[in-house]
């Protein structure tokens, strides 16, 4: 790192670290906290650091968004990444992912295993693009021992299905098992029979 | 360092034991299989610990034990001769092989587990563009109606089709006698005589020589085929001898679940040998029936 | 960019502005689109970039995983970056998983009886764990008369391993237990257990 001063050098690559795999702005107070600094000395690298990429030309730059700081493409570059971005993406959601935001629309706040649990395959790619795009995104976490993120539906999804909350979703025919049941029935499909009173019939 | 069995006929090194039973010097109708299990998981867990090599060589005696009592108790088998005396030493032969690949790749599983753990060491940016391209993402849902949406929830929210029960060969591999009969129905007619040999020359594994025999029976049982064979073990020959053209779904839907054959003929539960549900047919020997779901099918099926 | 030589800085700086934006490894071929370079360009700028990266210490690393470039954190911040990604990490696989995936690896396209074959066990369980993972998939069906669906390792396999191809695991040759090992184990086969040194003498 040789246009960032030497006592800067440890707590920016740790920050450079965490940014990298960061999917959202990261608070400063955060950052502070994961580095065992002051918020002003995270302020302080970051500054530097956007600074020295700045002077490097490189292709990312340092942001201060949100309150928190991310990467992102240096505006110089627009048009790679817009080509990039057209290129690359999917047109259509995939079968996998339609179904996959179908269950969060209807059951939000939902855990990624309770999508795979209803749809009996590991949801985690599918969550991950579906979040990419912007359909759903992380509203909470779960109570229980593993904390697990719940998901919903944004307000990007309510404006490209055409309604203003997902209360307008059309109701749902049939009785729809809420997810312990599902997880339920699952186990029992994994593992076979629960003795119950009516299976002893 | 060998386990050495305390029984009443013989004291000493368990696979001792097993090679003079195979000379015949002692008598395996004699030894009890039970004692010398509950005497061998006694002394492990005296142990306390698991020694994996002495475990598995007393498996592989213990195997072999209960081998060849099973020929000396069914009703038929002669006594322990050479010939299998020489089957023994050739099933070691393929044991050999067997433990060189179990080992090759257990070493090789060991090298992806570290390049696993030492690939978690980094984790990859999956952050995808910022807002700015928001406009350039095209919009994935277009032409997605909040209907279809229910539609695809609904589905999605179905319970599933329960898995059809079915019994796998003890190779584990799932072979279907549907699509063979199939495949037989569609090839035979019109080739004139074909050995059996030929037939299965480019199977798979045996099970799937098993599956060709097993569709040869049906056919033969319904008058399609002829079968010649001029000795014992000699060459089967296989002569297509029905009289007009016949349907691949006439001939199965007799011995098996017409529900089975659509869904295997669609690929779903292809593969499979799915005995009729309440036939009363018999399973194949050795075969074992896996956990599974409790379905409609399991009615009057295998008990 | 101090430490890159001046010639490669501006498709340096666009292959940065892609890659920070990337979900997964992006090929070689596309990035040579983007840019409107030749693959061996990219290849070149890409090689003296991630040793840039490397010389100058930073907190993330350009890796070669799965057939293209991607951008992830340095091991280096391991500890950091797994207190800042909490629920993230995937589950460890079972040693019968791994087993399993070494055989498909090393002998794609496999099919699920000749996998048995080999581990003297069933192996349907496991390959639809892997499966429903997705490290494995099906890549292809058998000539015989079964039509056995084969399978092979996946786009994921390789960046859950962090290799570019299956052709970057080491030969399998390399695994087979050296002779005194196999006449150790023919040994024991057909006389019992090996006399040890000490007892010989």
């Amino acid at each position: 790192m040789n246009s960032l001063s030497p006592d800067l050098r440890g707590d920016a690559a740790a920050i450079e670290a965490v940014l990298i795999v960061a999917t959202e702005p990261v608070a400063t107070s955060l950052l502070a906290e994961l580095l065992e600094v002051s918020g002003e000395r995270v302020e302080h690298v970051c500054a530097s650091l956007s600074a020295s990429y700045e002077e490097e030309e490189r292709g990312f730059e340092l942001a201060r968004v949100a309150g928190g700081y991310r990467f992102q493409s240096h505006p110089a570059y627009r048009g790679h990444v817009e080509r990039f971005v057209v290129d690359d993406a999917p047109q259509r959601l995939s079968p996998a992912a339609l179904e996959t935001l179908a269950i969060v629309a209807y059951k939000q706040p939902i855990s990624r295993a309770q999508v795979a649990a209803i749809r009996g395959v590991n949801a985690d790619g599918v969550i991950r693009v579906l979040q990419s795009r912007g359909y759903v995104e992380p509203v909470g976490r779960d109570g229980g021992p593993g904390q697990a993120v719940l998901f919903g539906t944004t307000q990007l999804f309510l404006e490209r299905l055409g309604i203003d909350s997902t209360g307008d979703l059309p109701p749902l025919g049939q009785f729809v098992p809420d997810v312990s049941t599902v997880e339920a029935l699952e186990h029992v499909l994994r593992t076979g029979p629960v003795p119950t009173a009516d299976a002893e019939e | 360092m060998a386990y050495e069995v305390h029984i009443d006929v013989f004291d000493g090194p368990f696979d001792l034991l097993l090679r003079l039973i195979a000379a015949q010097q002692v008598d395996v109708y004699e030894v009890r299989l039970a004692d010398i299990v509950d005497a061998f998981l006694t002394e492990m867990r005296r142990l306390g610990t698991l020694d994996l090599e002495l475990a598995t060589q007393f498996l592989l005696v213990a195997a072999t034990l209960v081998e060849l009592k099973c020929r000396r108790l069914l009703p038929g088998s002669g006594e322990v001769d050479l010939d299998d005396d020489l089957a023994l030493f050739e099933a070691r032969d393929y044991l050999l092989a067997r433990l060189v690949e179990c080992k090759t790749f257990s070493a090789a599983a060991s090298v992806l587990a570290l390049l696993e753990r030492s690939a978690q060491r980094s984790l990859a940016r999956r952050a995808g563009p910022d807002e700015r391209f928001d406009r350039c993402a095209p919009d994935l849902l277009a032409g997605v109606t909040p209907e279809q949406l229910a539609a695809v929830a609904e589905r999605a929210f179905a319970a599933r089709p329960l898995e059809p029960s079915y019994v796998p060969y003890p190779s584990g591999e799932d072979v279907s006698v549907h699509a063979t009969i199939e495949e037989l129905v569609s090839s035979l007619p019109g080739r004139g005589r074909v050995s059996f040999r030929v037939l299965t020359a480019g199977a798979a594994s045996p099970a799937h020589v098993v599956a060709c025999f097993l569709a040869l029976l049906e056919l033969y049982k319904q008058s399609l085929v002829d079968l010649e064979q001029s000795e014992t073990f000699g060459e089967l020959t296989v002569v297509w001898s029905a009289r007009g053209p016949v349907e691949p779904a006439d001939v199965v839907s007799d011995a098996y679940d017409a529900a089975e054959l659509e869904a295997a003929s669609a690929g779903m539960a292809g593969r499979r040998v799915v005995p009729r549900a309440g036939s009363g047919r018999a399973t194949p020997v050795g075969a074992t029936v896996p956990q599974r779901t409790p379905g409609p099918t399991d009615a009057g099926g295998a008990r």
